[in-house]
């Protein structure tokens, strides 16, 4: 197995010659999605795995009580760890922190943290003293292209679906302590999860600069080519964008961009590295596209919630507990 | 003191070649416990860790929730002493097998460190078959909890919990006596060695070989279900007949 | 946060009495460190104040550095403690600054003409001394200002240009105050064309408002195109005159 | 560029002669043209910018926090840091530059123009980058701190918590401040920092702004902190890498008297920087 994962170069002329006549390797169309499949753990809360075509990744949600930040007393901590271990792809190193991996780790703290899905002024306990603190561990299993996109569908599902334990408060003033329920005693209480933020990454090919790449014609040529037509006026048939591209896809493209979006019409962070210029209207088209891929993601979410209800109300223990029955 | 109460236990399942990026992946579920395991190579080395005559064994353990802690470092080096011995790392000097587990819920409490332990040796063995690693014999592992519960009228029960899940767990918690990790090497469905036993807590001599003896029988059984797992994952895979 | 008001005047007034789509005051200077680099500029957006040095196309130091058909650019960005209104000193290695640096060297890293250099290297070193608000776009456009001092050939210039929006107004190239109160975006383009080079959007907004914030964005890139450009011919004629070419 | 044998040889002779002939043509007391500038800094309480000829730069930025302290703590709270670009965080050279000018600040500043009231006083930051430097860059970090700290100025209480500050109660919260800038008091108003110079030792003879070359031949440098108008502090600083560094012990007595002329000079050119 080597190191690196670059494909041959057959390959790659092969991939870019399907994509200038509009022909993806696995026969999607280009701005279909991978088939998605989110299964909950029955055993625990918050643990969710997902698989977006041959890519898995497992996210885990955790949360304890500790010490709110000094400067922040009314909020609660969340922590979002995506570190990558070698299982995902043997490129990754154990210990060091690759470029893709600082890539992903930003793009999905933007998309969940800053974005505010988890509202953290709910995990107050007690104002400057207690706190609930959640933390997302995610792991990836299996690498074949959209770590990010899996990421962060796993981390917004395991939001909606964790649940922690219920606490009340005993004592007054500095005696104040809290007290735990655990999960048998008490229903345990879900996180305020304010919108679902979904991850979806555009990748772009030039199909000019890949037809010179097929046609043997090196980038000195394509460098003159430059010269004497930049008057041409690029139209958008020159860029082929690619929604939820495979790993060949992923190391092929010239240029990519990652919106996130959320079923209320919200873009959450917009990403476009600078590896390839783009024509603007190519963009805001993308990120249309992209708000019609987070309500599809978005439904089978909740879908899934909803059979895993479904599946852990046996014996309907929940219509007991609620509030609405007569005490 | 004789060890009395039924040994309950609770099935093992396991499944493998799931993975596409490495060369071989298994996963093994016990209770509330689930491991996933990924082995790559025999593969290039990076140069410091070459050896000249046998292949270099890299084995990382990744926790559930948090970084990477000691805990982990005893699970790592508890394989490393299990596993290492059982591949013919011979066959392929100057190269690097490299065992990834993640640990997808630990089914252990707070203090306690064996279901990860023997389930992650089961996932582990289960994954180098996957990965058509050379191994020289079987290798199976369960964890066994004793404990003595005193009840009211004074009479001490003590049961055993085979593989026991996390809520079993977490009610005898205050009456654990003693825990046992222990691994067998099997040959044709029989066991041939003891590989590790992992005792911690107070027991008399009698009550560890009891342990022992039920270990082998339980052992056996795991031998059993990897059995099937592996030959529905050949059917499955095409394997080389047909 | 300030008050919405003092934000936005009704008057259509911004708090540094701007109105929506007027750039800030936009000053640089080229080859300001002629022995200590091969290329050097210095950028003033209003209150944010950054230096470029460029050293390049040089050996790599690091051998895995060496691509062997294109030139391989390395950007360090260097945030003065005193650069921001409460002092903080910065670690080397915090994610945010590395991410800064990653985005600044993939936009170059296809805006110079790099086959014409395989195997070798070009530094870029940014510090920010004074930080108000667009410090990514203050760094792009002078990394484009020191590439064309170091004579480095580019396609064309590559030009940043931030732009937010307050409930339904639209602002040009946002100061800190404005920048921490409402979402914003950072754009560069390059060339006069309507080409997109980086595009990052940090907070949440109406998807119905983000091609205005685009169109404000891309007309303040052309706009400080223009006044890059000529502050480069007028340093390239007092040059010539001065015969130092 | 280190230098060849003959080129090491040639220049410590020529140095070391009697009277000393610097291969620029200065003479021991003579610095080389430096570009200073103070104030360009908004976000500063005061800053400057200073560049040597042979491209050394140097930008230092002076900020001032109020912090809570407790009654009668004499502590002063002084905190120098630089980053010399190109050399990893805290390389010995940043700590040298660094604790030096600590040292020297913290011994000379009057604990009088920190005080804001009895509970609350500034603390003072004085961060410097060197963009840029050939020779040892002690003196052009000094140079600049010197500048930096004549360009501080401290923002004065706001009128009413001012009033209420004398009768001793001190029971205001945390102070208000005039937003007035202009009428901000300067810290350097009766009090001048310190200042340190590098000069290196070849033979009997001793030289100020020493180039990258002179150092490398030189049999040592010595350090003077200068202090309203007299040498407050003395140190042997090792200016090559190799150990053996040795010079007599009578020309320390001359070096340090060339180096008081050289600090006075450069005091009073500083000071012409800036005008009231």
């Amino acid at each position: 197995m080597p190191r690196d994962l670059t494909p041959s170069t057959i390959e790659n002329t092969f991939v870019l010659k399907a994509l200038t006549e509009r022909i993806r390797l696995d026969s999607r169309s280009f701005n279909q999605l991978r088939d998605l499949d989110i299964s909950f753990s029955s055993t625990e809360y918050g643990v969710v795995d997902v698989k977006l075509g041959r890519t898995r990744v497992i996210a885990r949600i955790s949360a304890e009580i500790t010490q709110p930040y000094a400067d922040r007393p009314y909020d609660g901590l969340f922590i979002i760890a995506t570190e990558i271990s070698p299982m995902a792809a043997p490129t990754f190193e154990a210990g060091r922190k690759s470029e893709d991996e600082l890539v992903i780790s930003r793009i999905v703290e933007k998309s969940i943290r800053r974005s505010g899905a988890l509202d953290t002024e709910s995990l107050c306990i007690i104002s400057g003293e207690k706190c609930w603190a959640v933390r997302a561990d995610v792991h990836f299993l299996d690498h074949d292209g959209g770590l990010m996109d899996a990421a962060c569908i796993a981390v917004s599902a395991g939001l909606l679906h964790f649940r922690r334990p219920d606490i009340t408060i005993e004592g007054v003033g500095s005696r104040r302590e809290v007290i735990v329920h655990p999960i048998t005693e008490r229903v345990p209480v879900p996180l305020a999860v304010l919108h679902v933020p979904v991850c979806v990454t555009f990748s772009f090919f030039d199909v000019r600069r890949a037809s010179s790449a097929i046609s043997g014609r090196t980038r000195n040529d394509e460098a003159k080519d430059v010269d004497d037509d930049d008057v041409e006026e690029e139209d958008d048939s020159s860029v082929a964008v690619l929604v939820d591209a495979t790993l060949q896809e992923e190391l092929l493209r010239h240029g990519y961009m990652s919106v996130t979006a959320n079923t209320n019409r919200e873009i959450c962070q917009i990403q476009k590295g600078g590896d390839m210029p783009v024509d603007v209207g190519v963009l805001l088209s993308c990120s249309e596209a992209a708000i019609m891929v987070a309500e599809k993601v978005t439904k089978l979410i909740n879908k899934r919630l909803k059979e895993d209800g479904a599946r852990r109300n046996v014996g309907n223990l929940l219509v007991e507990a609620r509030a609405e029955n007569d005490r | 003191m004789t060890v009395l109460g039924p040994a309950q236990r609770s099935p093992a399942t396991a499944t493998t070649a799931f993975l596409y990026r490495v060369d071989g992946s298994a996963s093994w579920t016990v209770g509330t416990a689930h491991i996933i395991v990924s082995v790559s190579g025999p593969m290039e080395v990076n140069k410091r860790d070459e050896l000249p005559d046998i292949a270099t064994l890299e084995i990382v353990v990744r926790p559930d929730v948090g970084v990477a802690s000691t805990r982990e470092q005893f699970l790592q080096d508890r394989i490393r002493r299990v596993v290492g011995p059982v591949i013919a790392l011979e066959l392929h000097p100057r190269t690097l097998i490299q065992i990834v587990v993640q640990i997808v819920q630990s089914g252990d409490t707070k203090t306690l460190n064996t279901i990860a332990l023997s389930a992650s040796i089961n996932a582990t063995y289960m994954a180098l078959l996957d990965a058509g690693v050379p191994v020289r014999s079987t290798v199976s592992a369960t964890s066994i909890v004793c404990y003595g519960t005193s009840s009211i009228q004074g009479g001490l029960t003590t049961g055993v919990l085979i593989d026991p899940t996390r809520p079993e767990l977490e009610k005898i918690e205050k009456d654990i006596t003693s825990v046992h990790t222990i691994a067998y090497e099997l040959k044709g469905g029989q066991i041939e060695r003891l590989l590790l036993s992992e005792s911690v807590g107070t027991f008399t001599e009698d009550e560890v070989f009891e342990c022992y003896d039920t270990a082998a029988k339980v052992c056996e059984e795991t031998n059993g279900t990897m059995r099937e797992a592996v030959t529905k994952s050949v059917q499955q895979k095409g394997g080389w007949r047909d | 946060m300030a008050s919405r008001l003092e934000i936005f005047s009704p008057e259509g007034l911004r708090i540094d009495g701007r109105r929506w789509n007027e750039v800030r005051h936009f000053r640089c200077a080229i080859n300001t460190h002629p022995v200590s680099s091969d290329g050097s500029a210095i950028i003033e957006q209003g209150n944010t104040k950054v230096i470029c040095n460029v050293i390049g196309p040089v050996e790599p130091t690091l051998r895995s550095r060496v691509v062997p058909d294109r030139v391989s650019i390395s950007v360090k960005v260097v945030i003065a403690p005193f650069s921001t209104i409460d002092r903080r000193k910065r670690s080397q290695n915090d994610s945010r600054m590395q991410e800064m640096c990653s985005s600044i060297q993939h936009v170059f890293e296809d805006a110079v003409i790099a086959h014409l250099f395989p195997r070798s290297q070009i530094d870029v070193n940014l510090y920010v001394v004074a930080q108000d608000g667009g410090v990514m776009q203050a760094c792009i456009n002078a990394t484009t200002l020191a590439l064309i001092d170091a004579g480095v050939p580019m396609y064309d210039y590559v030009c940043a240009c931030t732009a937010g929006m307050l409930d339904r107004e639209v602002l040009l190239d946002l100061n800190r105050i404005e920048e921490s109160d409402m979402p914003f975006l950072t754009m560069a383009t390059i060339g006069s064309k309507r080409k997109v080079a980086l595009l990052q959007l940090e907070m949440k907004v109406q998807f119905d408002r983000l091609e205005p914030m685009m169109a404000a964005s891309m007309s303040g890139c052309h706009h400080i195109r223009d006044l890059m450009d000529n502050e480069v011919r007028k340093h390239g004629k007092s040059r010539l005159e001065r015969g130092s070419l | 560029m280190p230098l060849s044998l003959t080129e090491e040889s040639y220049l410590n002779v020529s140095l070391s002669q009697r009277p000393p002939c610097r291969p620029d043509g200065r003479n021991h007391l003579q610095f080389r043209p430096i570009d200073a500038a103070a104030g360009i800094l908004p976000t500063t309480n005061g800053s400057a910018r200073i560049r040597l000829d042979d491209g050394g730069e140097c930008i230092v930025g002076v900020k001032a926090e109020v912090i809570a302290v407790s009654r009668g703590s004499e502590v002063i709270s002084v905190e120098v840091d630089c980053d010399i670009v190109g050399l990893p965080a805290n390389s010995p050279l940043q700590n040298l530059l660094c604790a030096t000018l600590e040292t020297a600040i913290k011994n000379s500043l009057p604990l009088r123009l920190l005080r804001i009231t009895n509970k609350y006083r500034y603390k003072i930051f004085v961060d410097g980058i060197i963009l840029d430097h050939v020779s040892h860059p002690l003196t052009l970090f000094s140079m600049t701190t010197y500048l930096a700290l004549l360009d501080t100025r401290l923002p004065r209480l706001a009128p009413d918590s001012a009033g209420r500050d004398n009768d001793d109660k001190d029971d205001i919260g945390i102070p208000q401040f005039s937003s007035d800038w202009d009428d901000a008091d300067r810290l350097c108003q009766n009090w001048s920092p310190p200042l340190v110079q590098l000069g290196i030792i070849v033979g009997k003879n001793v030289f100020v702004d020493a180039t990258g070359e002179e150092a490398e031949v030189s049999d040592g440098g010595l350090l003077t902190v200068w202090h309203d108008g007299r040498v407050v502090g003395l140190r042997v600083v090792k200016t090559r890498d190799s150990s053996k560094q040795v010079f007599s012990v009578s020309s320390i007595s001359n070096a340090v008297e060339v180096l008081a002329n050289a600090s006075r000079d450069i005091e009073k050119a500083l000071k012409g920087i800036i005008t009231y």
